[in-house]
């Protein structure tokens, strides 16, 4: 087993252990942390796959964003410390079937899977590639899913703005 | 002629409604409506005549063809032969008694004449079609209007027997509907393109196994328009919370567009299907005409009498084209339009008494010839047309099916007959009942000693009727000579298709 | 990373898809539900990067997308906080078996 | 040969009058309807009296052979090609003879009834309704196609139902009427049906075809009905059978004859014309019109003697019993019409073999005359005494002079006394049960003398018995009801001197007939007898007649209640019809038909109901059952189907 | 690029330009009233509308990301025309709503979304249109701010879209694992059937399915139909669904073509589910928007049957029917959504003797639920009967009886709403309302729509002339 074999694995329990303290863990706040261990274990997950821009990303914008964002909102509704209510027997008893059932139905279909490579060139995935091919109107650009996105990102902040602005300044 | 007019017209007329005010204008309007409706159809009679006459002898007379959803080979297309002129002869008749008879609904007269006027735009379309997506859409055009009608000024338990109604009937349009799209998916005019036009697939031969698969759908789904058993029981509910001239419009024209409809689509595009379910319909129709005589026997609500009498004289009209002999299916025609007129104008007649005094049943009733005679002499004859009395259309029709019936000669069929004959007793014995308790008879309540005789719009419209009645009682000839060369095409293409096999 | 299966990474990224599932099913604190979302989320990622490294790297629309995932995430995440506080406003709950008033 | 074309106008001019007086009778004409029904009727008389005229000596005979003569003939309804209902006019010696009798006691009913019902609130609807059973009646016996006689058939049944009910605000006048249609109405259902089925064989409607085909033993049509068979009795038994009932019904025959008896509920002229002296007869001409298909059948005729027998001696026994007057009228009509049937069935086609036909024919000419006086006379009766019941009269022959002798000729008459009319018709008829069926001359010549007796048991309470005293006694009534009387009373007398056999027999020829003295002692011994016994019992006010009745005890009691077959009547249709066929079929119509409808409805709103639980309000449910959906479908698409 | 850029894209261009208008005019200094800017907004869609029709021209741009013809134009017009029927129905509601622009703001992107969606040539376009159409209606959903209802709604379409779009995209990334490309043409070369690819391709589906409320992916639909304002509800029921739809016929004829045995009865069974399972809650509902909500389940069943058609016929009959649709829904709540803005009320027993006092508005929601039943002679018939009759040509005819059956259960609740307008009597009926003229000319278009579509041939010809199936 190589090191790189070794990083994996080790990787892999990390992500899926601290996912599954994420989803089961009864405190909220720790809830939102072991969910911040495991983005990061899958950032570090994607070091090791050598994206290392998408790996920025994931902690630029998942652990400095979308965690710190749902942290105040946890902050917002909640007394911190207080143990959250527990889900009924019956849908924890049905959400487990239905988990284990996909996740086998799933798994069975990808092991049976011969993935086929269609290339080995191996193209470049430094930063400014990435950056000069998300403003290209050309071969292989991605400007228009980048002007929807912009549209998207506008849109999502208009509405939580009158969603979310607090209602004092009615008059 | 131009028979789109039949349909434009009423259209017309209920365009016109819209911007009329109070009931005055309102009624004036649907009786000039219903009046040039009468007028042409007499136009048409007599120029369908003269056509003839002249030695025209097309198949469909007047024909004319719009194409209106090209891609899918839709047209308006649109023709007429004896059978649609009888139809729309007995339709122009019912609507301007309906009319007539309705003179004084002051409740939202305009919304009441606009579906009335509505309903009959449908009928005669349907009449008119030759092609089966018309016919389709016409055929619901006039379901609707009748559960408002009912539901709006009906009496009773309406709500619940205008729902029943509408579900029902749209139920049988239903399964006309799975049947028309299985005979246009079975069709080819050439090149694989599908066709609607009734003329065009008569000239086919449609494979057998179709024919068997789409028939029953076709047949239920008409039939239920026509009240057969089982599918009913709409008939009894619908016809007793109607208003008056709903009444008459279901029971005179809507139930003959069931009969119209198994007649001109079911068995004539599948004649072999018809001959292998023809043993079927006897059955279903004999135990209609029977078993409906005999609930009809117990009731004691003078609309539920003509209801359920309405059944038992309808499975006549399936009868006749269960039994596939043309003698039977002229009888069905003219059972048609012989109950179209004699139901109408029994409802006619029950709607005066109730709207005088106040109840149906019969036990309440007594001794009415005393104070209207003319209302009661028009329901007596609506009672002796309905029991089939010679000089009345009622007898010429069931004759006529009786006669044809019996021409079928397997036993069973034999017997079917004679049982569908022994109704003719059961009849009497109801009728009788009904006109001696309520018109006969001491006056049961003091207060009906005050009570007025028709008036004049109601003398007018059961004049009407009863002219229509009597016309076909005393010369049937007429109609019979109008029916007859369209009713043996129908047999003539059975017959054909059916040595072909 | 050769030395790693591709099965394997999907192996990670499709436990981790039915983790969040899990937890999206149980959680009754809408930010937690909102929490598991993220896991799919992320599970789907791990997706499309692996499959673009593994088997086409000749061009970059795994990665591409994944981009494009990460910030749609935080769009639907910034709106489903934003519904969550108005809604946590109105009920003073974040439960949401509380938020069942319509149904049949 | 003369054109018949003006006979069309011996119905129509009823008709017509029927419809002014229908339409406009009430407001226009008032009590003048009563003389523009009469004078309408009357040119009908004068016109048919003209035309036996000149059928019977004129023109009717070619080669010593009465013809049939097709008058007129238009085809009414096609039924296929062959097969068509015609109207038309067809003379032959009965239905020439049917029409002077129709329209002469129709005209003396018509004459009687000016005064019988005047100040009648609506005398118009009277006289319009006389004028439609007449009209009817004459194109029933003038029909050249059986389909026609059919639809005259329903007619005349109609407007008997019509002035039975006349007096409609009287409950038992409506349930009679109805009584008498719904009975008939079931005969006729025979007629339809066995008019169905020789139709169908004889591949015609029209009479003068189907005889001559089914009587020509050649025929396909012959071979086609005779070979079918079922049951074990042949096609042409069933269907001959089948028209008899229809004949049965209209004619009251046993077990058909209840409504006869209600039907007196009618104004008692009306019951002189229909029910005594026309259409009550109908049956009898039915049989007549048919007879040379009927006379190849030995099955069906036998039936027709067996039914007309048993019904005359039957409706002789009721009719001891009853004390309505009318009622007695009624059985002893039924009693008459039952001596016409099975004359008929005793007889045979063609020269001798046809006595009995000719004495039925005769048999019915002359009871029409002395019937119908009978009813006249008690319609008179009625008049005065404003009851039906023997105990309320007794001593009229001082009041009412005419009337109790006219009575009287009729009584003798009916009782086969010679002179008069009933006796020669009487004793052609009972020669022709004696040639041919001793059983059947034994029940005639009982019958006769009973008939005696009950008449004149009739005649004495009525006119003798106690001594009455009337006190707001007005006289006899009108002149116009006396004439009628009179002139009714005449024909009584010599109706029966007409030599009837040389116009009216079964093959057209002229037949030679004598009476036999020696064979009439026994009958005219029995009927003096009868008239001796009710003179004994009833002319005088006595116990006699009670100790009679107890003597007979329960067969007094049974005859006086009718012999139950009402009560029979009433509990098959009652309980059987009813209840067993009626009250289920409304009860499943109800219940389960439209059961099945609602239960379909209901059952759809139970399971939408069962499954509102789907949509809990739970999002963390819906993402749930949105996994288990697409794990089915992966389930189903990827491994199931394939 | 040049010229043809802007003609290609002509529709997106215009909603984006709508935006950045409304946008400048909100962070402008100047105030404006409600009623002025309401009056310039329906302006700008009534021109937006009316600009869809000129100047078209079939193309690709950006590496076939985004393609154009005649029909997806012709798609897009119809939902700018429901977008301006809506917006004029929302007049009543927005007039005193604080958050105007905001509202045309997230209406028109997630408008946007959806015509990117129609016009995706890739997954990566058609995931992110999607996103987009649904994210700002989510936020919409809760625009009745002091409304609990509105928060549950929004929270329950952002809950379960989430869930479904994590769905998709592992479907999606399925997808790209097995097929290395995300492009539509040549995605539908490289499918081989697979069984992974199916699960992929069923993920995918059930992408759709959620959107257009398919049983059983429809739970969300009734509760954010209820909870939403009027104005989103018509909008996710038409525009949204009409959308997707759209969408989803050229993704399951164009790209998925190869799988057209799977996903023929893959819509069979759920075409039948949908339309049974619609039909029995429809009928038990009380509240006229959920009441809709379930019958527009229903409806979609029977679109599937018209989808599964795989037609020219089928494809032009499924347009045409959204076409009436747009046209017979907004009918419906153009009615509902003004009963509601100005008394509050949406309860079907509310609406009884409704007749009495508002005839005229009895009339339209009369003639619309007609139209959604599918009686003559309103359009409606028309559409339903080709759907149907599209559906009917595989010669499946138990599909087809099932729809027939469907159809009568559906009249039955239809009528009922009707029963109670006409029939039923109430003590305080809805007082007579006073309806501004916008509201008026929505009504106008929608009735006219629904009275002259059907008749009126060359519509559906003109659909017909511009599909294709296969």
């Amino acid at each position: 087993m190589t090191a790189s074999q070794i990083i994996f694995y080790i990787l892999s329990a990390f992500i899926l252990g601290s996912g599954i303290l994420a989803v089961t863990t009864r405190k909220i706040f720790r809830s939102a942390i072991w969910l911040l261990f495991s983005l990061i274990g899958i950032a570090g997950l994607y070091f090791w796959l050598q994206v290392e821009f998408i790996a920025a990303i994931q902690i630029v914008v998942y652990v400095g964003g979308i965690v710190v964002l749902i942290i105040f909102s946890i902050f917002l509704t909640q007394k911190s410390g207080s143990e959250m209510p527990k889900a009924s027997a019956t849908r924890k008893g049905f959400a487990v079937a239905a988990v284990l059932i996909g996740f086998a139905l799933v798994w069975q279909l990808i092991s049976h899977h011969s993935f086929k490579q269609t290339s080995t060139t191996t193209l470049d995935v430094d930063v400014a590639n990435i950056g000069s091919q998300l403003l290209s109107t050309t071969d292989h650009g991605y400007i228009l899913p980048f002007e929807v996105v912009s549209i998207l990102l506008l849109a999502a902040m208009i509405g939580c703005i009158v969603i979310a602005m607090k209602k004092t300044e009615a008059v | 002629m131009n028979i789109s007019l039949l349909v434009i017209l009423p259209i017309l007329t209920a365009v016109a409604l819209l911007f009329c005010n109070g009931l005055k204008q309102v009624r004036t309007v649907s009786l000039i409506g219903a009046t040039v409706q009468l007028a042409l159809a007499f136009a048409l009679l007599i120029l369908y005549w003269n056509e003839r006459a002249a030695g025209n002898t097309a198949q469909m007379l007047f024909e004319s063809s719009y194409t209106w959803f090209a891609p899918l080979h839709i047209n308006f297309h649109v023709g007429v032969d004896g059978i649609s002129i009888a139809m729309i002869a007995l339709t122009s008749f019912i609507v301007l008694a309906g009319v007539l008879m309705s003179w004084k609904e002051d409740r939202m007269p305009k919304e009441f004449f606009f579906l009335l006027i509505l309903l009959s735009a449908g009928a005669y379309g349907f009449f008119i079609s030759l092609d089966l997506f018309t016919m389709f859409f016409f055929l619901e055009v006039a379901v609707i209007p009748k559960f408002l009608l009912i539901g709006i000024w009906g009496s009773g338990k309406k709500e619940y027997s205008a729902m029943k109604l509408a579900l029902m009937l749209m139920g049988g349009s239903a399964l006309v509907f799975v049947g028309l799209l299985g005979l246009y998916f079975n069709t080819d005019i050439g090149g694989g393109v599908h066709s609607f036009d009734l003329l065009q697939i008569s000239q086919m031969h449609i494979p057998v196994e179709v024919q068997k698969m789409f028939f029953p759908f076709a047949f239920a789904g008409f039939g239920i328009f026509g009240a057969l058993f089982p599918f009913h029981t709409w008939v009894p509910d619908g016809h007793s919370s109607a208003p008056t001239a709903a009444s008459m419009f279901l029971a005179g024209i809507s139930m003959k567009l069931g009969g119209y409809g198994c007649l001109r689509v079911a068995t004539y595009l599948m004649p072999d299907a018809a001959h292998a379910y023809s043993w079927i319909i006897v059955l279903l129709a004999t135990i209609a005409i029977i078993y409906g005589a005999f609930a009809t026997m117990m009731q004691t609500d003078l609309k539920y009498i003509n209801a359920y009498s309405s059944v038992s004289h309808c499975g006549f009209v399936l009868l006749g084209i269960g039994m596939l002999t043309q003698t039977s299916i002229t009888g069905a025609v003219m059972q048609m339009v012989s109950h179209g007129l004699m139901t109408a104008l029994f409802f006619a007649a029950i709607g005066m008494i109730y709207s005088r005094t106040h109840t149906r049943m019969v036990a309440q009733l007594g001794g009415l010839l005393k104070m209207m005679p003319f209302i009661s002499t028009v329901f007596v004859i609506a009672g002796l047309c309905s029991l089939g009395l010679p000089g009345f259309s009622g007898f010429v029709a069931e004759m006529t099916v009786f006669m044809g019936s019996w021409q079928n000669p397997d036993t069973m069929y034999r017997i079917a007959t004679i049982l569908a004959c022994a109704s003719i007793v059961v009849t009497a014995v109801y009728i009788l009942r009904a006109v001696g308790q309520s018109v006969m008879g001491p006056v049961t309540d003091s207060h009906y000693l005050g009570l007025k005789d028709a008036s004049w719009n109601e003398k007018f419209a059961a004049g009407l009727l009863i002219i229509g009645i009597v016309a076909i009682g005393i010369a049937p000839f007429w109609l019979n000579e109008l029916i007859t060369p369209a009713t043996d095409t129908i047999m003539q293409h059975a017959v054909k298709l059916v040595t072909l096999k | 990373m050769n030395d790693i299966p591709l099965t394997h990474i999907l192996f990670v990224s499709t436990a981790l898809f039915f983790i969040g599932m899990y937890g999206l099913f149980t959680r009754r604190n809408m930010i937690t539900m909102l929490m598991s979302v993220e896991l799919i989320l992320n599970s789907v990622n791990i997706n499309f990067v692996a499959f673009n490294k593994y088997l086409f790297p000749d061009k970059l629309e795994g990665v591409f997308f994944s981009i494009f995932v990460v910030t749609i995430a935080a769009a639907e995440a910034a709106v489903a906080i934003a519904i969550i506080i108005n809604l946590y406003r109105s009920h003073n709950s974040i439960d949401v078996e509380d938020a069942g008033e319509m149904k049949y | 040969m003369t054109n018949y074309a003006y006979v069309s106008l011996i119905p129509l001019l009823p008709l017509a009058c029927f419809v002014v007086l229908g339409l406009w009778g009430r407001k226009r004409f008032k009590t003048f309807s009563g003389i523009v029904g009469t004078g309408s009727l009357l040119a009908s008389t004068i016109l048919s009296f003209y035309t036996a005229y000149q059928y019977f000596f004129v023109d009717g005979k070619v080669n010593g052979v009465y013809q049939h003569i097709i008058a007129m003939k238009y085809t009414w309804l096609q039924f296929s090609p062959n097969v068509s209902i015609d109207m038309g006019i067809m003379l032959d010696p009965i239905s020439v003879m049917m029409i002077v009798v129709v329209t002469f006691i129709s005209l003396m009913v018509h004459v009687f009834s000016l005064g019988y019902m005047k100040g009648e609130e609506r005398f118009a609807t009277y006289y319009a309704f006389l004028s439609l059973f007449t009209f009817s009646m004459l194109g029933l016996v003038l029909s050249t196609n059986i389909f026609q006689i059919y639809m005259f058939w329903e007619l005349v049944g109609v407007s008997s139902y019509l002035l039975i009910g006349y007096y409609f605000d009287k409950p038992s006048a409506v349930a009679a009427s109805k009584k008498a249609f719904i009975v008939t109405r079931f005969a006729d259902l025979g007629f339809l049906i066995g008019i169905l089925i020789l139709a169908f064989h004889a591949e015609t409607l029209d009479i003068s075809t189907l005889i001559e085909r089914l009587t020509d033993h050649q025929s396909t049509q012959f071979v086609s009905i005779t070979t079918g068979s079922l049951l074990g009795v042949s096609i042409l038994t069933w269907g001959l059978t089948l028209v008899f009932i229809g004949g049965a019904g209209k004619s009251a025959m046993f077990p058909l004859h209840i409504w006869l008896p209600d039907a007196m509920e009618g104004p008692t002229p009306v019951s002189a014309l229909i029910h005594a002296a026309t259409m009550v007869v109908a049956g009898v001409y039915l049989v007549a019109r048919l007879f040379p298909v009927y006379s190849i059948d030995g099955a069906a005729l036998d039936i027709v003697t067996y039914v007309g027998a048993f019904s005359a001696l039957l409706a002789a026994v009721i009719a001891c019993t009853q004390t309505d007057i009318k009622r007695v009228l009624a059985y002893s009509t039924m009693s008459q019409i039952g001596y016409m049937m099975f004359s008929l069935g005793v007889s045979r086609y063609g020269g001798e073999n046809g006595l009995g036909f000719m004495a039925s024919m005769f048999h019915l000419f002359t009871h029409a005359f002395f019937k119908s006086l009978l009813f006249l006379g008690a319609g008179a009766v009625i008049h005065l005494v404003h009851s039906n019941d023997m105990k309320d009269m007794g001593g009229l022959r001082k009041f009412m002079p005419v009337t109790h002798i006219s009575f009287l000729i009729a009584c003798l008459a009916i009782s086969g006394i010679p002179p008069f009319a009933g006796f020669f018709s009487k004793e052609e008829i009972l020669t022709a049960a004696f040639d041919s069926n001793k059983l059947i001359y034994g029940v005639a010549l009982f019958t006769s003398g009973l008939t005696a007796f009950y008449m004149f048991r009739l005649y004495f309470s009525i006119f003798w018995k106690k001594e009455s005293h009337l006190h707001n006694a007005h006289g006899e009534g009108t002149s116009t009801m006396k004439i009628p009387l009179i002139i009714l009373a005449v024909c009584a007398v010599i109706a029966g001197l007409l030599p009837f056999s040389n116009f009216i027999t079964s093959d057209g020829a002229a037949l030679e007939t004598h009476i036999n003295l020696v064979f009439s002692i026994a009958p005219v011994l029995l009927a003096l007898g009868g008239i001796l016994l009710a003179a004994n019992l009833y002319k005088t006010e006595n116990n006699k007649p009670e100790k009679v009745a107890a003597a007979l005890g329960g067969f007094y009691k049974a005859a006086h209640s009718k012999f139950y077959v009402d009560e029979v009547y009433i509990f098959v249709t009652k309980k059987i019809v009813f209840n067993l066929i009626g009250r289920p079929a409304a009860w499943i119509d109800k219940n389960i038909v439209d059961g099945l409808m609602n239960l379909i409805a209901s059952v759809t709103e139970k399971i939408s109901e069962l499954i509102k639980g789907l949509q809990s309000g739970k999002v963390q449910s819906y993402t749930l059952y949105f996994f288990a959906g697409i794990v089915g479908l992966a389930a189903v698409f990827i491994y199931l189907w394939k | 690029m040049g010229i043809d850029f802007f003609i290609l894209m002509k529709s997106e261009l215009l909603l984006a330009v709508i935006i950045f208008i409304l946008l400048f005019i909100k962070v402008g200094s100047k105030e404006w009233k409600n009623e002025q800017m309401l009056n310039i907004v329906n302006v700008l869609l009534l021109v937006n509308f009316i600009a869809g029709f000129f100047g078209n021209k079939d193309g690709m741009l950006f590496n076939d990301m985004f393609k154009t013809n005649q029909l997806i134009v012709l798609e897009k017009c119809i939902l700018n025309l429901g977008t301006f029927i809506i917006s004029l129905q929302a007049y009543t509601w927005l007039k005193n709503h604080k958050h105007v622009l905001e509202f045309y703001m997230l209406l028109l992107a997630s408008l946007m979304g959806m015509f990117y969606m129609i016009s995706s040539g890739n997954l990566l376009m058609f995931y992110l249109g999607l996103e987009l159409s649904t994210i700002p209606l989510a936020a919409l959903a809760n625009f009745d701010l002091e409304k609990r209802k509105s928060s549950e709604a929004a929270f329950k379409l952002i809950m379960s879209s989430a869930f479904s779009s994590g769905l998709l995209l592992f479907g999606i990334s399925m997808m790209y694992g097995t097929t290395g490309t995300l492009n539509f043409t040549e995605l539908s070369q490289h499918l081989d059937g697979s069984a992974l690819q199916l699960f992929a391709f069923i993920l995918l589906f059930t992408g759709f399915a959620f959107k257009i409320s398919v049983v059983p992916f429809h739970l969300w639909t009734a509760d954010v139909y209820e909870g939403s304002p009027v104005a989103i509800t018509s909008f996710l029921s038409v525009i949204s669904k009409g959308a997707f739809i759209f969408a989803f016929i050229s993704v399951l004829y164009n790209v998925f073509k190869p799988l057209a045995d799977t996903w023929y009865n893959m819509l069979f069974l759920l075409s039948v589910l949908t339309m049974v399972i619609g039909n029995l809650f429809a009928i038990r509902q009380n509240n006229l928007k959920r009441f809709l909500a379930f019958s527009s389940i229903a409806q979609v069943g029977f679109i599937l049957v018209g989808i599964s058609g795989s037609s020219q016929a089928g494809t032009a009959s499924v347009i045409y029917f959204i076409l009436i649709y747009i046209f017979s829904n907004l009918g419906a709540f153009g009615v509902i959504a003004l009963v509601s803005a100005l008394t509050v009320k949406e309860g079907i027993e509310d609406y009884k003797g409704f007749y009495k006092t508002n005839p005229l508005l009895t009339w339209v929601l009369t003639i619309a639920l007609f139209s959604l039943a599918g009686i003559p002679p309103t359009a409606g018939f028309f559409g339903k009967f080709f759907l149907i009759m599209a559906g009917a040509a595989k010669g499946n005819y138990t599909l087809i009886i099932i729809a027939a059956l469907n159809m009568i259960v559906s009249l039955y609740y239809y009528l009922r709403v009707v029963k109670a307008m006409f029939m039923d009597k109430n003590e305080q009926p809805i007082e007579k309302l006073v309806i501004n003229n916008y509201s008026k000319l929505a009504l106008f278009i929608c009735v006219s729509g629904i009275v002259l579509t059907g008749f009126v041939s060359w519509v559906y010809d003109y659909i017909y002339s511009l599909s294709t199936g296969f």
